[in-house]
């Protein structure tokens, strides 16, 4: 665990009297005043004795009963020292806002705006993030029910004479009108050039739902914002009603491109709150899978962008590859996309007979591959043009706007979970981390595909282990806190009555909290639960690694054009399911 | 009697030519589908008919019979006017390229032209011309942006490369020494009289001058779909929109084809192992290949962006051809 | 051990700029897949078999004799004949499931004191397929199948009943009960995206 | 709603003709907005190769035939869903691919529209999450089979064409 040294965070209490430092299992949090936080938070960013110069995470805790009722938790990180820090104040209506420190907050404080209703003095538009102008209520909120608040009568226009199902309720939220969206618009962007071109939110060009607009002057963008939150599902909302288990499904659907890496951070963080050790060979499979899984999700990025870019056959020959990526991970998992195939203390299942031949299979096939599309793009002259100088991101940018993955690494700067805090099987394997040395695009594409040509041979080590270990057990079900099999079922009354609990009752966790993430192939996902001691998470706060590298698109894109932005976009990959959550 | 008989077979050569014309557009599609397919290792349509063969006409059937959707606030009458005028001059060019000599059958003499004017080059370039007005007005009078932003990059490509594109047949002219199309071809003798080996330069900014023309990568800039949906055409519906496609990637694509073969490849000429109709099967069957080859293109590179392009326009592309003018004017100076 | 490196940029040198050979490399690699054979199953006519993993549509497994030994324990309160769903309504499916409320189970009190289930309905529209209700269900009752065809004209359709469940759970075991569990059953199929793969 | 002038009196033959061209050269838009999106990309990706039956994804709303509704459709996202609905020209169809937006889904939250035909008619549920590319093929077939019926006139019922069985039997091992 990347903590702060408790020593080193006593010696703040020199400078900040009142501070208060709690430090328990698996963090370590500091807590002060209202009116101190941003003092403490410069002088954190600022001391070289700490540095803690990266911005990782904001988010606000709901606690009705407490007074004040919101707890306000900054993550933050310190490069320099390979450290994480916790910042907690409390308040009932307002926060003084950080964005004159780290740039990145500023989406992070529009939506706590959002969901809990608190106000951040400074901050330059305060508006909200996912949900639209008109909309009164504030979802996180522990009062705010989960389905929300049916006023409006909207049934199915198919079925009007027969109830189409027992669930079907024929009363539904209130959707918003076109002029309400409207509203939306107005207040992100003024007009001030020749036209408010609309990108998106349904275009073809925009990687899902996401609504940019671009005040136009010619073809040359001068001004930019994004409006997210068209696929904000409430995720954060469904998790507090969820047991530990049962949210592993929906970590699938948020960054669906990449399943099973969004799967091992979440169960990699609850199983540090648990206290559960999974089996080593569970820990192999896991590494493989996502390793897999990074392959997969960077010829999606692959093909798209090239597909953006013009390059049409390329989306095709990247999509054929990925399906002999779905054909393994159906095999094992059972779907092909949404696989939720791992579980609290394992994975679901054993490998199935002849996976690993196959994998092996792929493993000698794929480098011809990977060389025909770098035959294709990496040294084609369009190519080059069209990349590079698009969107140059500096180190100081990636601090600021806490950028991870791909885009702080295209900066050179080594943030990558699997090197910093590496989990699973990561400790034993050998690879190498690219790094770029410009920022740009063109860098990003560089670093992507060696990312592939890594993960083959992080694959191909995992294979060679997982032949040995051919006879473990995948689920390390004597922890009391990890389901039974099936067969145990069947068989043991105990592991029946034990599977009951669980389900019914969830899995008790101890009272704390927890910060853990993984490398996702977007970026740092991390998980930030509390616990208050009950099956469910009290809170579950998703720190998402498109949704902060997103966040730079706007400046980054000022000055250049239309297509440019298509360019950008690609090489910052976001998937709308995970920024919006 | 003598204008009534030039008239009728002037009137049923021309309806020849533009069904033909038609058809032959319908099923480029095919082709082109197909192509795209199989480069990208699936069959492309395979169950319409045999082996797609009912494809096209399904589409047509399909496009023909879609309710025409005119939006709010358009302008009227160039929102209608603007598809055809991308569509006929697309196929006017049709009437200066011959496709073959003049040949007998049953006594009567059939010239396999329409018209064979002394300045078939410069019109086909000036119908050229015209048929970007046709873009500009879809553009303009859809009202809205995207469309907009399409029309205007297509007008920036077009106006470009039309520059380079007349320059550069600039050089087979010379070499031939006139401007009709049929001389031009008369002028290439044997095999290794094709301008293809004397004016390779030419040829060269003659290709890319060509994708520009008929927006195919890399320089299909105009409907970009990750940027502008579908460009000029986002507001356009059924037929309307199915004629621009038709004009521009197909049509206009198999036209300029044609002008370059007949430029560098010595159009019909070849050896006589086809019997009476030789001409015409090398002609198509080079046309075809030249057709195969920007599918080839067109489905393998990516795309340059729109400043891009007009800057490999005016600094390159036209720089070169100026200077295959000059190279071409002192050979035939020194030579006499 | 983890490494760090920096990535080359790689450069267009002269000749390659002149002669256009990016260009040529990019054609060479589209032709080359020009006249390889295509990789498309062409559904319908030919159809990829879900392995036996898969997770489509749910299923009863019915008393067959096959039960496991829970079956038993729980059995003697329920009224079950053979060729019956084995649902003994416990419930565990709709506790396990994120969704709860796609599940509607009900179970009546027979005179003679046993329990008989009347209804188990789930609304596959509010599905997630991510198999925590099989893994829950104790007696080897719902399993998920290879059907994946499940289109239907009206939303009340994508209901389905005990009565269907149990249907297609015969007819999924009579397929495919006592196959391997193996990463996939139809090589003859896939070796057209694969190529031939050594098995071991 | 979507199918126009059925008055089985005259020119059922080119009645006929017409349906015939309409269900081989659906075009839907090409809008993705979650996970389904991804197995559509895949559907008409190299493997299914959706272009085999005639079926090319559009950009614009209006040069297309269908709207797949591929994902999670939220409230926010609603009105612009419905507005590219209306403007495709008709006759058009829709195909409410995958739970979310069939009926929800597994978000049955205060942002999700429960359900896509709430806002705009569906001709075709697929159910799954997500459908596999196999499934919606399925789907796109029995949304042939619909135009074909309603241009008769007839009671839509399970009708044979060119289909082998549901779901291969496998060969006993």
């Amino acid at each position: 665990m990347l903590w702060i040294n408790p020593q080193k965070a006593e010696g703040l209490k020199s400078a900040f009297p009142s501070l208060k430092i709690s430090h328990q299992k698996n963090s370590l949090s500091v807590e002060i005043d209202k009116d101190k936080v941003l003092e403490l938070l410069k002088y954190l960013k600022e001391n070289p004795e700490y540095s803690f110069k990266m911005f990782i995470d904001f988010t606000l805790v709901d606690y009705p009963l407490h007074n004040p009722r919101f707890q306000a938790v900054y993550i933050l990180y310190s490069p320099d020292y390979n450290e994480r820090i916790i910042v907690k104040t409390w308040t009932d209506e307002t926060l003084p806002s950080i964005t004159t420190l780290w740039k990145g907050a500023k989406w992070a404080e529009r939506e706590a705006y959002d969901m809990f209703g608190v106000r951040f003095e400074g901050h330059e538009n305060l508006v909200r993030m996912f949900l639209w102008e008109t909309y009164p209520y504030f979802p996180l909120r522990k009062d705010f029910p989960k389905e929300g608040i049916k006023d409006t009568y909207l049934p199915s226009l198919n079925e009007r004479d027969n109830i189409p199902s027992h669930d079907y309720d024929p009363y539904h939220t209130a959707i918003p009108t076109l002029e309400d969206l409207e509203i939306t618009e107005r207040k992100r962007i003024n007009k001030k050039n020749q036209i408010v071109l609309n990108w998106g939110p349904l275009h073809p060009g925009t990687h899902g739902t996401i609504w940019f607009l671009f005040d136009l002057e010619g073809e040359t963008i001068k001004d930019c914002d994004i409006i997210l939150g068209q696929l904000h599902r409430g995720i954060e909302k469904l998790a507090e009603d969820l047991t530990y288990t049962q949210i592993i499904p929906y970590t699938d659907r948020m960054d669906y491109i990449s399943a099973l890496c969004s799967n091992i951070a979440y169960v990699n963080a609850v199983e540090k709150l648990l206290g559960v050790e999974p089996t080593e060979k569970a820990k192999w499979i896991r590494t493989m899978m996502a390793e897999l899984q990074r392959i997969n999700s960077h010829l999606l990025w692959l093909g798209t962008t090239a597909l953006d870019l013009g390059a049409l056959t390329m989306f095709l020959y990247t999509f054929r590859e990925r399906e002999k990526l779905m054909d393994i991970i159906e095999g094992i998992a059972g779907i092909r996309l949404n696989s939720s195939f791992l579980r609290i203390g394992g994975v679901r299942y054993d490998l199935p007979e002849g996976s690993l031949d196959v994998i092996k299979h792929f493993i000698k096939d794929f480098p011809s591959r990977i060389k025909d599309y770098e035959d294709m793009l990496t040294k084609n002259r369009i190519w080059i043009r069209r990349n590079k100088d698009v969107g140059v991101v500096t180190k100081e940018d990636v601090y600021q706007y806490g950028l991870t993955g791909i885009m702080a690494r295209s900066a050179g700067v080594p943030y990558d979970i699997r090197y910093i805090q590496p989990t699973d099987a990561y400790p034993e394997v050998d690879f190498e981390i690219p790094l770029g040395t410009v920022g740009d695009a063109y860098d990003r594409y560089l670093l992507r595909m060696e990312e592939m040509k890594q993960s083959l041979n992080i694959i191909a080590q995992c294979v060679k282990k997982l032949e040995e270990l051919k006879n473990d057990k995948h689920l390390a079900t004597e922890n009391p806190y990890v389901l039974p099999t099936l067969q145990e079922t069947y068989f043991s009354i105990e592991a029946m009555v034990k599977d009951f609990n669980l389900r019914i009752y969830g899995e008790k966790a101890p009272k704390g909290e927890i910060y853990l993430s993984g490398e996702n192939p977007r970026g740092e996902l991390g998980f930030y639960i509390v616990s208050e001691g009950e099956g469910r998470p009290y809170r579950l706060r998703i720190r998402s690694g498109a949704f902060y590298n997103l966040q730079i698109f706007p400046e980054l894109i000022k000055g250049r054009t239309v297509a440019d932005a298509v360019t950008l976009l690609g090489s910052i990959d976001p998937v709308v399911g995970e920024t919006d959550r | 009697m003598e204008i009534i008989s030039t008239v009728v077979v002037l009137v049923v050569k021309s309806l020849i030519f533009i069904l033909g014309m038609f058809l032959a557009a319908a099923y480029l599609t095919l082709i082109e589908r197909k192509f795209a397919g199989h480069v990208q290792q699936r069959p492309g349509p395979l169950h319409v008919g045999f082996h797609g063969l009912l494809q096209p006409i399904a589409d047509a059937l399909k496009v023909l019979t879609k309710e025409d959707l005119v939006p709010n606030n358009v302008d009227k009458v160039l929102f209608y006017l603007a598809s055809l005028m991308a569509f006929v001059p697309a196929i006017m060019i049709l009437a200066v390229i011959p496709f073959g000599d003049p040949i007998k059958i049953f006594g009567f003499e059939i010239k396999p032209y329409i018209t064979d004017i002394n300045v078939g080059l410069i019109l086909a370039l000036a119908f050229g011309s015209i048929s970007i007005y046709g873009v500009i007005f879809a553009g303009w009078a859809s009202n809205s942006k995207y469309p907009m932003i399409g029309g205007l990059r297509k007008a920036a490509v077009l106006i470009g490369y039309e520059v380079a594109l007349g320059f550069a047949m600039v050089g087979p002219i010379m070499m031939a020494g006139s401007f009709s199309l049929r001389e031009i071809v008369q002028a290439q003798e044997g095999f290794f009289g094709a301008f293809i080996w004397y004016q390779p330069l030419a040829f060269i900014v003659i290709l890319f001058a060509i994708l520009a023309e008929t927006g195919r990568t890399p320089f299909d800039v105009q409907e970009a779909e990750a940027e502008l949906v579908s460009g000029y055409n986002t507001e356009y519906s059924g037929m309307k929109f199915g004629l621009f496609p038709l004009a521009e990637w197909y049509i206009g694509t198999f036209v300029l084809s044609a002008i370059a073969v007949i430029l560098f490849f010595g159009g019909w000429k070849g050896p006589h192992i086809f019997g009476a109709f030789s001409p015409f099967i090398w002609f198509f069957l080079k046309v075809f290949m030249m057709f195969m080859f920007f599918l080839w293109v067109h489905w393998t590179l990516p795309r340059y962006r729109v400043d891009q392009i007009t800057e490999i326009a005016w600094k390159v592309m036209l720089p070169l051809s100026l200077l295959n003018i000059f190279i071409t004017a002192i050979i035939i100076m020194v030579k006499g | 051990m983890v490494k760090l490196k920096y990535v080359e940029r790689p450069k267009l040198n002269l000749i390659e700029k002149l002669f256009f050979l990016d260009f040529i490399k990019g054609l060479k690699v589209t032709f080359k897949n020009l006249i390889k054979r295509t990789v498309t199953t062409k559904y319908p006519y030919e159809k990829l078999t879900p392995p036996k993993r898969f997770r489509g549509t749910h299923a009863h497994r019915v008393k067959d004799g096959n039960e496991p030994p829970s079956f038993s324990v729980l059995e003697k309160f329920m009224d079950i004949n053979t060729g019956e769903s084995r649902c003994v309504a416990c419930y565990m499916c709709q506790q396990a499931c994120p969704v709860p409320s796609l599940f509607r189970i009900e179970a009546i009190q027979l005179p003679n004191g046993k329990k008989k289930v009347v209804r188990f309905d789930m609304n596959l529209l509010n599905c997630l397929y991510c198999g925590l209700c099989v893994d829950a269900c104790p007696v080897d009752c719902l399993i998920m199948t290879d059907i994946y065809e499940t289109a239907k004209y009206q939303r009340e359709k994508c209901v389905i009943h005990m009565d269907d469940m149990s249907e297609r759970g015969k007819d999924f075991d009579r397929r495919r009960l006592k196959e391997p569990d193996r990463i996939w059953i139809d090589d003859q199929e896939r070796i057209k995206l694969w190529g031939q793969i050594k098995w071991s | 709603m979507a199918i126009t002038g059925n008055s089985g009196i005259i020119l059922t033959t080119v009645e006929e003709v017409l349906s015939w061209s309409r269900r081989n050269s659906l075009w839907p838009v090409s809008i993705g907005l979650a996970c389904c999106a991804i197995e559509m990309m895949h559907t008409a990706a190299s493997r299914f190769d959706t272009d085999r039956l005639g079926i090319i994804f559009r950009g614009s709303p209006r040069q297309a035939d269908v709207l797949i509704v591929a994902g999670t459709v939220v409230n926010k996202v609603a009105p612009m869903l419905k507005l590219i609905y209306e403007q495709m020209p008709d006759p058009k169809w829709v195909i409410s691919m995958g739970g979310c937006a069939s009926g929800g889904g597994p978000f049955p939250t205060y942002s999700t529209l429960q359900g896509v035909d709430r806002i705009i008619p569906v001709d075709v549920y697929i159910p799954g999450c997500p459908p596999t590319p196999q499934a919606l093929l399925w789907g796109i077939i029995q949304l042939q089979k619909k135009i074909k019926e309603k241009k008769e006139g007839k009671e839509l019922k399970e009708i044979p064409i060119r289909v082998p069985t549901e779901s291969k039997p496998i060969k006993q091992i």
